[in-house]
């Protein structure tokens, strides 16, 4: 632990991670609606916390650790997605309003809460 | 063809996990993911070839890094700065993927990139509805979709 | 979950053998390692709830082929069991036992009755997971 | 090596596991539940032999020495306890082959009954203070589900009331045991004594006790914190109640025995002076509260409470006379309790009640079950020739040579007030005339046959033999309970038994 | 000895087995036992006579000093001869009485049993043994009490008499256990040779209220009186035998019995005598009050108890003449007059005087043996009863306390007395025929030879005193003293003041008997005092209690899990603060040393615990809760617990997990408290708040001893060929402990599925019952 | 250097949790509060990592494994929920 | 860093004593949940705190590098975490059981099996 530049990468990577993740704390409190939280949450928060697990397996150096690292980040590649999806489309559907400032919703109309098929809207042309 | 590579992903990430590089442990992993997978067979469709894509692999992953970063510097100068300039909006965009496995990769880097976020895919799987931060031209928006979609197939079809 | 998730299907195809993958991992390592049977089983039963939530009770039934109820009997049979054979090398109950036995073409493997306690663990924990949360899921449907 | 002390635990346990294991095929269930309750029996009994022959016999499982691994260590309390546990269970495995409902078989009640005694069993035979807080959970879970076993709504309501007390006595006991550790680093009780001795902080020691004494007062259903056992305990099914009856504030009881002639001796006068007025409380709320009831399953649930009081009263007074009575009080007090729930489910069986209002005709049709009632209902009342009698002679006698005139007399107007309410039972059920309302009492008279009947008469028969010979032939199990109360008062042959040449 | 006693219990056990077998007859097989053990009981009264006593013993329960000790002297002579005889007779009796009845069995069970307890008491010679068999006594006779037991009136008549005989018993117990204490043994022989050191010690006057209580009661001592003719429920032989003969003696037994011990102080002399005559002219005068035939005998026996209680107190040596005449007497002549009375019922169906009349004609042996029996009671010449009652008077006179006022209540009992006599044996007989619910006719001769037998003996004693007084009596008073004695009985005493006395009672008595429809008028309109008399004051006291029971019971078992809670939580920070309060002298653990994330972390917990507690969001609580574990988890790695960690956020996950599948089945959080309701919980919590973190505060200020896991972390690579110390513990160094855990998980896991699985709806239980509501 | 860098990123993550809990409490609705519980267990990764390398102890990677991997099982069953209809209040 | 603990654990127990004290079952279970933490914390408080020292023993090691942890606790801390956990998914379930069967969600409505 000697190595200045270790040292100088380990600090960068920990400040971009921990500052990618301030962001999305902020982004969670300032940004207007669910959705657009999301955004700031799922990816700035992961991509923030995959830096920091980066920022270990330069630090230590160790093969064990690195493995363990590459792991951790590729569990976090693996799962926030599916998370943020879940999220996303169950509160989408469960009429979550969404900002007044959204300026576009192709989805709503071509979904029936009924049935809950959502249409892709190309069915009318593959019937011509 | 998938499932044995998949095996194979399996015993190296057991490998890795365990830091212990042995013809042993490796046996072990790849008899422990030929289990779990064998759990699971039944669920899983066929997939072919992916011999030469490590390559494309790598320049795609390249090209996502710097995507990644370009939306990520965005959204953090939004969040930062006083103003917020979004213009959030759920667009519909028209696949070309057409397998599961297509599909579902691509609506996760979708949702692994900042400003756009899977909801959902269509019943039929040809439309993938999106949620993005930043529609002022919805031309171009689609266009950055189907690029990334393009690159996508590129890596996964042989 | 309401039909046609695609990518939570597609992708709880692709975690659930990693997540069984990561709890054998740490059921095994636990003795040197944070881990151990009781984490391990956890890990496991997160990747068979995630599993019911994609795919229903009927399906995670068919997957595990056996009533959770039993893991969960050959689990505590298993880790009352390991406590014996301390008693055929006249050690009282629980005493550890170690084996070193050789397989031809991988060799040496250390096999312990605290292993075998720690996997009775492991089938304890997925099979009592397994049983409230099929149970409760099916009650929901 | 002593695999008798471990063999009433790993019994039981693994009984329990194959149950669950063979969860759909019950006749083999039963079978297990039969012949492993008697196994278990038997082997207790092995166990006391041992102990009565060598002393307290000990097990460092793992072998790893006291006080670093967990040792199984019994003595002469320890094992009687186990002793009845296996009693108790076999009386109820069989009684359970008549009364227990299909649907509660195939849901569990087998391998819960198995793993109730293990827990039991493991908390009597344990001489590790956190194993005892594990085995109490076991005992306890093994409860809950045992409880709401059929889902009624009686049952959920007495279960809330169950698990959220029992809990919150749990979570007292675990923060007790973490201050403990903070304080004296180690968990094993014979080591703790060594440790809580050597401690020159009596004060400190008395606020630890008071901790230890709520948590294993609320599992004793001692007063004030007994609201628990009358909300539930009538709920289930009787051969469940009965085993609830007997053994679970029982545990209670024999940690607080435990802990208070093992570890917390330091201050005699504060903390056994709090114990006797709790003692007293408890009789007399439990007693009144049995008066106010007119249900057979609630007047002896809120008996149960008031024995406790008798039992604490015998260790509160801390003579070996008082804690001999005291002992040998939990100990019939376990058979009487069983015994008139059994005789209950009888009297249930043949008149579809357990309210008095609609009960009569018994003694009339079934003598011989008056006779088995009225054997541990006078019991319970401590009039002679039966069990209770030597156990209240015992105590009340060590009160008088203390002179301890409050317990005394509320410890004799208790029993008086006992006979009143148990006896109204008699008076109802047993004496009165078959009320006009009561239908279907083909069986009763006679006029049907019940084939499981037998199967119901028999643990009861055998029990309330046993209730009428403590009584006479008391020397025996007094001669035991006064050798374990020497072994009690002097703690010094358990520890170094426990710590052997491990001790510094 | 043991034999005499043990025989009783053992054939009745054998009752039930042997009654079929031996048909209608089986009760003069019966009888033979109590007629073996009358003539083996004989025998010994030429040695008891010349002031020999009998003594064995078996060991029982060392430890508790209760041995099986057996003492035959005069007194316990005299009342195993009068158990033994009358229970012979009234065994051979009831065969008949009882003829037809599916019962007997049961009441031969009793009744045998009954006579094994009662010889067991009087021949006890430990005080355990003797509560014992005082008990058994009390139950037999609770159980032949309620014989008909489908008649309200039985059952209440059985209670009563058992609550108040078992209560005088555990008097009576304390009172023997004080004795025991005080005289250093149980062995009554030893002790009635230290009434010095007993009746000196601070504890004598305690202890002495304690066994009168016990006697009081079991003798029907005013104000315990209202039992004994509520008795009378019983089947006539039982009240003959336990009722008059027996049982109710066993109190006035325990007196002269522990009067060499604890008797001859002013508080016993003034004690006894005066509940003695109270008690005397209480049952006197309510004898003539009653009507019924069974009534007017039983408060004659209170009469009888009450006298001789008086006469154990006065304690001279006249008195205990007095005593041991007067008790042979009674026996004699009340067992026969409830025989007699049994008769009459059982042949003209009734029991009340009033409705009877000029039964001589059908019922003539009987007539003579009433009449015989009667002049007994009234204490005429030449009967055995005039005896008794002139030495009585004799010694009344001579009382050495109160004199005057005993002699006074004797000779107003007396001449009550004559009058109940009359109506019990004049009244029914003569006078113009009654219509009797049943046509009268002679008894069998079962059912004459007890009464005949006794009342020829009343005759024969009268008019022979010496047979039974130079030996028994003598001895009996003699027990009575502690010292010899020699009795000299005579029906002529001379010209005294006793015979005077007698004769002025004998007069009144003709005079009231001959009012009597008057007399009892004027008694009549006193009998509104009974709604203030014991008995009601009795029920009401049983009511009060019942009432208080409810009352207590809806307070504390009131059914409301918050306050249970409340009060458990109050418990222990009551008891522990009170302790810590006043007992701990230590200081508490001080000085922050804690980093800025720290604190954050801390901060971010207590927000979390606040906001789930005061949200209105279920889900919100949810969360909160998984922020409270996540908190948690971040402690357990803060300060190296990285084990406990991964469990911890496991768990926290699973947890949330289960609890969004239970609360989709859930209402919304409701909010069903007032601000003070919420502000009076959240004291008790904060109370409870400020205990726990006093306790950690001293737990973590000491550290009495190293930690054993020294140990672990030096032995887990060696021995246990483990790095990871946490699991080397959990599977190896405390493998039970993790036995017992995955066990919870199971059951755990055992009970939900049965409560989610179980089949719903009605039929699916046939074990339960309507009362679960 | 790197110390700075630790106390600074601690500070950062310390003021997102912080931030994370005011959403979680504020709401509104379920959503946000899962939203909110995801980017704590973000937070919480990050801070093992942090914390990791300030004391070097490499073992405290293993709870971010699991953190990584599990967490966000959570999210998915609040979604299910959401999905089925759950109170909408929440 | 004992004191402050001391104090978190207190304002614990307070807030899961006070969520039992609510009259609807679902704040029992909240209530529940805190409690067995809050006794986890107290049990990890109360036998000392070491920061950043597992008691892990390195690899080749047979003794502890330095100070470390006390494993004792933690293990026990890890039973009973297990267990509140076994337990409390048994009353969740119970608790939807009786809402189930009583159709009330008011605690005080529950006192037929007392009176
Ligand atoms: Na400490
Ligand atoms: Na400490």
């Amino acid at each position: 632990m000697t190595d200045p530049l270790q040292e100088l990468i380990t600090a960068t990577l920990l400040l971009l991670g921990g500052g990618l993740m301030l962001i999305a704390a902020i982004g969670i409190v300032r940004l207007p609606d669910l959705l657009t939280r999301m955004h700031a949450t799922t990816k700035a928060g992961t991509l923030g916390a995959a830096l920091t697990i980066a920022a270990v397996a330069v630090h230590f150096a160790d093969a064990a650790v690195t493995a363990r690292a590459v792991a951790i980040i590729l569990f976090i590649v693996l799962t926030a997605p599916v998370a943020a999806h879940v999220i996303g489309r169950a509160s989408y559907f469960a009429c979550v309003s969404l900002w007044q400032g959204t300026v576009k919703d192709e989805l709503r109309e071509h979904y029936d809460p009924e049935s809950h098929v959502l249409y892709s809207g190309l069915e009318e042309r593959d019937e011509e | 063809m998938i499932p044995f590579a998949w095996n194979i992903v399996l015993a190296t990430v057991w490998v890795v996990l365990t830091a212990n590089l042995t013809l042993l442990n490796a046996l072990f992993g790849f008899l422990l993911g030929y289990a779990a997978l064998a759990l699971v067979q039944s669920q899983l469709p066929g997939l072919h070839g992916y011999a030469q894509r490590v390559p494309r692999f790598i320049g795609f992953v390249l090209f996502y890094i710097w995507e990644m970063a370009k939306a990520n510097a965005r959204i953090a100068y939004d969040v930062v700065t006083p103003r917020c300039d979004i213009h959030p909006g759920v667009v519909g965009v028209p696949l070309e993927a057409c397998s599961d496995g297509e599909i579902t990769v691509l609506a996760n880097l979708i949702s692994l990139t900042p400003g756009t976020l899977s909801l959902d895919v269509s019943s039929d799987r040809r439309v993938l509805y999106i949620h993005a931060m930043y529609i002022e031209d919805e031309a171009a928006f689609h266009e950055e979709i189907k690029e990334l979609e393009r690159r996508v197939l590129k890596v996964m079809r042989p | 979950m309401q039909p046609g998730s695609l990518i939570l299907s597609t992708m709880t195809r692709l975690l659930l053998p990693l997540q069984l993958l990561f709890s054998v991992f740490m059921l095994l390592r636990g003795h040197d390692l944070p881990g151990g049977g009781f984490i391990a089983g956890l890990v496991a039963s997160a990747g068979f709830i995630l599993y019911l939530f994609a795919f229903g009770v009927a399906a995670t039934q068919a997957l595990l082929r056996i009533d959770p109820r039993e893991i969960a009997g050959a689990g505590l049979t298993l880790a009352v069991l390991s406590a014996l054979p301390a008693l055929l090398y006249g050690d009282p109950v629980f005493t550890a036992q170690w084996w070193h036995p050789s397989l031809p073409l991988i060799g040496e493997i250390k096999l312990s009755s605290p292993l075998l306690f720690d996997i009775g663990v492991y089938l304890t924990v997925i099979g009592s997971m397994l049983t409230i949360v099929i149970s409760l899921a099916e009650a929901e449907e | 090596m002593n695999l008798a002390v471990a063999l009433p635990i790993l019994l039981p346990l693994l009984l329990g596991a194959l149950s669950l294991l063979a969860h759909r095929r019950l006749r083999l269930q039963r079978w297990l539940g039969v012949l492993g309750t008697g196994a278990l029996l038997a082997a207790a009994l092995w166990l006391l032999r041992c102990v009565a022959r060598e002393g307290v016999v000990v097990l460092h499982m793992g072998d790893w020495q006291a006080p670093f691994g967990i040792t199984l260590a019994a003595d002469l309390l320890g094992a009687s306890m186990a002793v009845l546990t296996g009693l108790l269970g076999l009386a109820t495995a069989v009684y359970s082959l008549a009364t227990t409902p299909r649907g509660h078989e195939q849901y569990g009640h087998w391998p819960l009954l198995h793993l109730l005694l293990a827990g039991v069993t493991g908390a009597f035979l344990t001489g590790d203070i956190f194993n005892l807080y594990v085995w109490f959970e076991v005992m306890l879970v093994a409860s809950f589900a045992l409880l709401t076993l059929g889902g009624e709504r009686a049952q959920m309501e007495g279960a809330i009331k169950y698990v959220a007390l029992n809990l919150l006595s749990s979570m007292i006991f675990l923060s007790a045991l973490g201050i403990t550790y903070g304080l004296f680093g180690t968990l094993n009780m014979a080591d703790l004594a060594a440790k809580v001795a050597a401690a020159d902080q009596p004060g400190l020691l008395s606020v630890l006790a008071a901790m230890y004494m709520v948590a294993f007062g609320i599992k004793a259903g001692a007063f004030p914190l007994f609201f628990w056992l009358p909300a539930s305990y009538h709920t289930p099914p009787v051969a469940v109640s009965a085993l609830f009856a007997g053994l679970l504030s029982k545990v209670g009881v024999y940690s607080l025995y435990r802990v208070f002639t093992l570890i917390f001796t330091h201050d005699v006068g504060y903390t056994h002076e709090i114990l006797l007025w709790a003692a007293g409380l408890t009789m007399l709320t439990g007693v009144l509260g049995a008066l106010a009831q007119t249900e057979i399953r609630r007047i002896v649930s809120f008996q149960i409470i008031s024995s406790i009081g008798y039992m604490l009263m015998g260790l509160a007074l801390f003579t070996p006379l008082a804690l001999a009575g005291g002992m040998l009080y939990i100990g019939q007090d376990i058979v009487v309790k069983i015994t008139l729930f059994l005789v209950a489910g009888i009297a249930f069986r043949l008149l579809g009640s357990y309210r008095l209002e609609a009960l009569g005709g018994l003694y009339r049709y079934r003598p011989l079950l008056g006779v088995l009632f009225l054997i541990p209902a006078l019991s319970l009342a401590g009039l002679p020739p039966l069990s209770g009698f030597i156990a209240k002679l015992a105590v009340v006698r060590g009160a008088i040579e203390e002179a301890s005139w409050g317990i005394t007399f509320v410890a004799l107007l208790t029993g008086l007030l006992t006979l009143y309410s148990i006896i109204r039972i008699w008076q109802q059920a047993f004496w009165r005339e078959l009320p006009a309302h009561a239908t279907d009492t083909g069986v009763l008279r006679g006029e049907r046959r019940d084939p499981g009947l037998w199967l119901m008469y028999l643990p009861v028969a055998v029990l309330a033999g046993l209730i009428l010979l403590v009584g006479v032939y008391a020397q025996p199990f007094f001669g035991l309970a006064e050798a374990a109360a020497g072994q009690l008062l002097d703690p010094q042959a358990y520890i170094d038994a426990v710590l052997g040449e491990a001790r510094p | 000895m043991l034999a005499a006693v043990l025989s009783g219990f053992c054939l009745a056990a054998l009752v039930p087995w042997l009654q079929p077998r031996l048909g209608a007859r089986a009760g003069w097989l019966f009888a033979l036992l109590p007629a073996g053990l009358t003539a083996y009981f004989a025998t010994f009264l030429p040695a008891v006579a010349a002031g020999e006593t009998f003594r064995v013993s078996y060991p029982w329960v060392p430890g508790l000093d209760l041995e099986l000790a057996f003492y035959l002297d005069g007194l316990a002579l005299l009342f195993a001869l009068l158990i033994s005889g009358i229970g012979a007779l009234v065994t051979l009796y009831a065969s008949d009485y009882l003829a037809g009845d599916a019962r007997q069995p049961r009441f031969y069970v009793l009744i045998l049993a009954f006579m094994a307890s009662m010889l067991g008491l009087v021949l006890s010679d430990n005080l355990i043994a003797l509560f014992i068999f005082w008990e058994l006594t009390s139950i037999t006779s609770y159980l032949l009490i309620g014989y008909d037991h489908e008649a309200a009136f039985a059952r209440r008549a059985a209670l009563q008499g058992l609550v108040v005989t078992v209560g005088g018993g555990l008097a009576l117990l304390a009172g023997f256990l004080l004795l025991g204490t005080v005289g250093g043994s149980y062995t009554l022989t030893e002790l009635l040779q230290h009434g010095e050191a007993i009746r000196a010690h601070d504890y004598y006057l305690p202890l002495l209220l304690l066994v009168l209580a016990g006697a009081f009661t079991k003798s029907a001592q005013v104000p315990f009186h209202f039992w004994l003719p509520n008795a009378m429920a019983a089947p006539t032989p039982v009240s003959a035998y336990l009722h008059s003969a027996t049982m109710v003696k066993a109190g006035v037994y325990l007196l002269a019995r522990l009067h060499p011990a604890l008797g001859g102080t002013e508080a016993w002399i003034l004690l006894c005598s005066l509940f003695g005559g109270v008690t005397m002219l209480t049952g006197a005068y309510l004898a003539v009050r009653s009507t019924g035939i069974k009534w007017v005998l039983a408060y004659s026996t209170v009469m009888a108890l009450g006298t001789l209680t008086m006469l154990a107190g006065i304690g001279t040596e006249k008195a205990m003449i007095a005593f041991g005449a007067f008790l042979l007497g009674h026996s004699l002549y009340k067992g026969a007059l409830f025989l007699v009375a049994g008769a009459l019922d059982h042949e003209a169906g009734t029991k009340d005087i009033l409705e009877m009349g000029g039964l001589r004609r059908a019922m003539p042996i009987t007539a003579v043996l009433a009449a015989v029996s009667a002049l007994s009671l009234a204490g005429l010449p030449p009967l055995f009863g005039f005896i008794g009652k002139e030495l009585m008077l004799g010694a009344v006179l001579n009382a050495p306390f109160l004199a005057p006022l005993l002699t006074a209540m004797a000779v107003a009992t007396g001449a009550l007395v004559v009058a109940a006599a009359g109506a019990v044996a004049v009244r029914p007989f003569f006078g113009p025929p009654a219509r009797t619910p049943k046509t009268p006719h002679e008894a069998p001769w079962g059912m004459l030879a007890g009464p005949a037998l006794l009342s020829a003996l009343s005759l024969l004693f009268g008019l022979a005193p010496g047979l039974p007084g130079e030996g028994l009596i003598s001895a009996t008073a003699a027990s009575l003293a502690g010292e010899p004695v020699h009795a000299h009985l005579a029906l002529w005493h001379g010209l005294n003041l006793p015979l005077a006395l007698s004769a002025l009672a004998v007069a009144a008595g003709v005079l009231l008997y001959s009012q009597w429809g008057r007399v009892r008028g004027a008694m009549n309109r006193l009998e509104a005092l009974d709604a203030r008399g014991p008995e009601a004051g009795y029920e009401r006291l049983m009511a009060a209690t019942t009432r208080l029971a409810e009352r207590l019971t809806r307070i504390l078992q009131n059914g409301y899990l918050r306050s249970y809670i409340t009060t458990t939580v109050l418990t222990l920070v009551g008891l522990v603060g009170y302790t810590l309060l006043t007992r701990y002298e230590g200081g508490f653990a001080g000085g922050l040393d804690v980093r800025f994330y720290e604190w954050v972390i801390a901060g971010l917990l207590v927000a979390a615990a606040l906001f789930a507690c005061s949200t209105r969001s279920r889900l919100g609580a949810v969360a909160s809760v998984g922020v409270v574990g996540f908190a948690v988890a971040l402690f357990f790695i803060l300060f190296s617990a990285p084990d406990l960690s991964i469990t911890q956020i496991l768990v926290e996950t699973l947890t949330v997990i289960l609890l969004v599948l239970v609360l989709f089945k859930l209402p919304d959080f409701m909010s069903f408290s007032t601000p003070r309701q919420r502000l009076r919980d959240g004291a008790v919590a904060g109370l409870l708040g400020v205990l726990v973190t006093a306790l950690l505060l001293i737990a973590v200020h000491y550290q009495f001893a190293e930690p054993i896991s020294a140990y672990h972390l030096a032995k887990s690579v060696p021995l246990a060929h483990g790095h990871n110390v946490v699991n080397v513990i959990i599977v190896d160094y405390r493998a039970l402990d993790t036995l017992g855990e995955i066990f919870v998980v199971a059951l755990a896991a055992i009970g939900v599925y049965a409560m989610i699985k179980y089949p719903g709806g009605p039929g699916h239980r046939t074990d339960e019952d309507e009362s679960a509501v | 250097m790197i110390e700075i860098a630790i106390v600074l990123v601690l500070a950062m993550l310390c003021i997102g949790l912080v931030l994370a809990f005011f959403r979680l409490a504020r709401g509104p609705r379920l959503p946000n509060r899962v939203v909110a519980l995801e980017l704590i267990s973000s937070l919480v990764v990050g801070f093992i990592a942090v914390y990791a390398i300030h004391t070097d102890v490499e073992e405290f990677l293993d709870v971010a494994i699991v953190m990584a991997l599990l967490a966000f099982m959570a999210s998915v069953g609040f979604a299910r929920y959401i999905e089925k209809g759950g109170h909408r209040d929440d | 860093m004992e004191p402050l603990m001391a104090v978190l654990v207190g304002i614990t127990f307070a807030t899961a004593v006070y969520m039992m004290l609510r009259r609807s079952i679902v704040k029992l279970i909240i209530g529940l949940t805190l409690l067995s933490n809050a006794a986890n914390l107290l049990f990890f408080t109360a036998s000392g705190l070491t920061r950043g020292a597992p008691p892990i023993i390195p690899e080749g090691a047979e003794q502890p590098a330095g100070a470390v942890a006390d494993p004792l606790p933690q293990a026990l801390i890890l039973t009973a975490i297990v267990i509140s956990f076994g337990v409390l998914a048994f009353a969740l379930v119970l608790i939807r059981k009786a809402y189930q069967v009583v159709q009330a969600d008011d605690l005080d409505q529950m006192k037929d099996t007392d009176t």
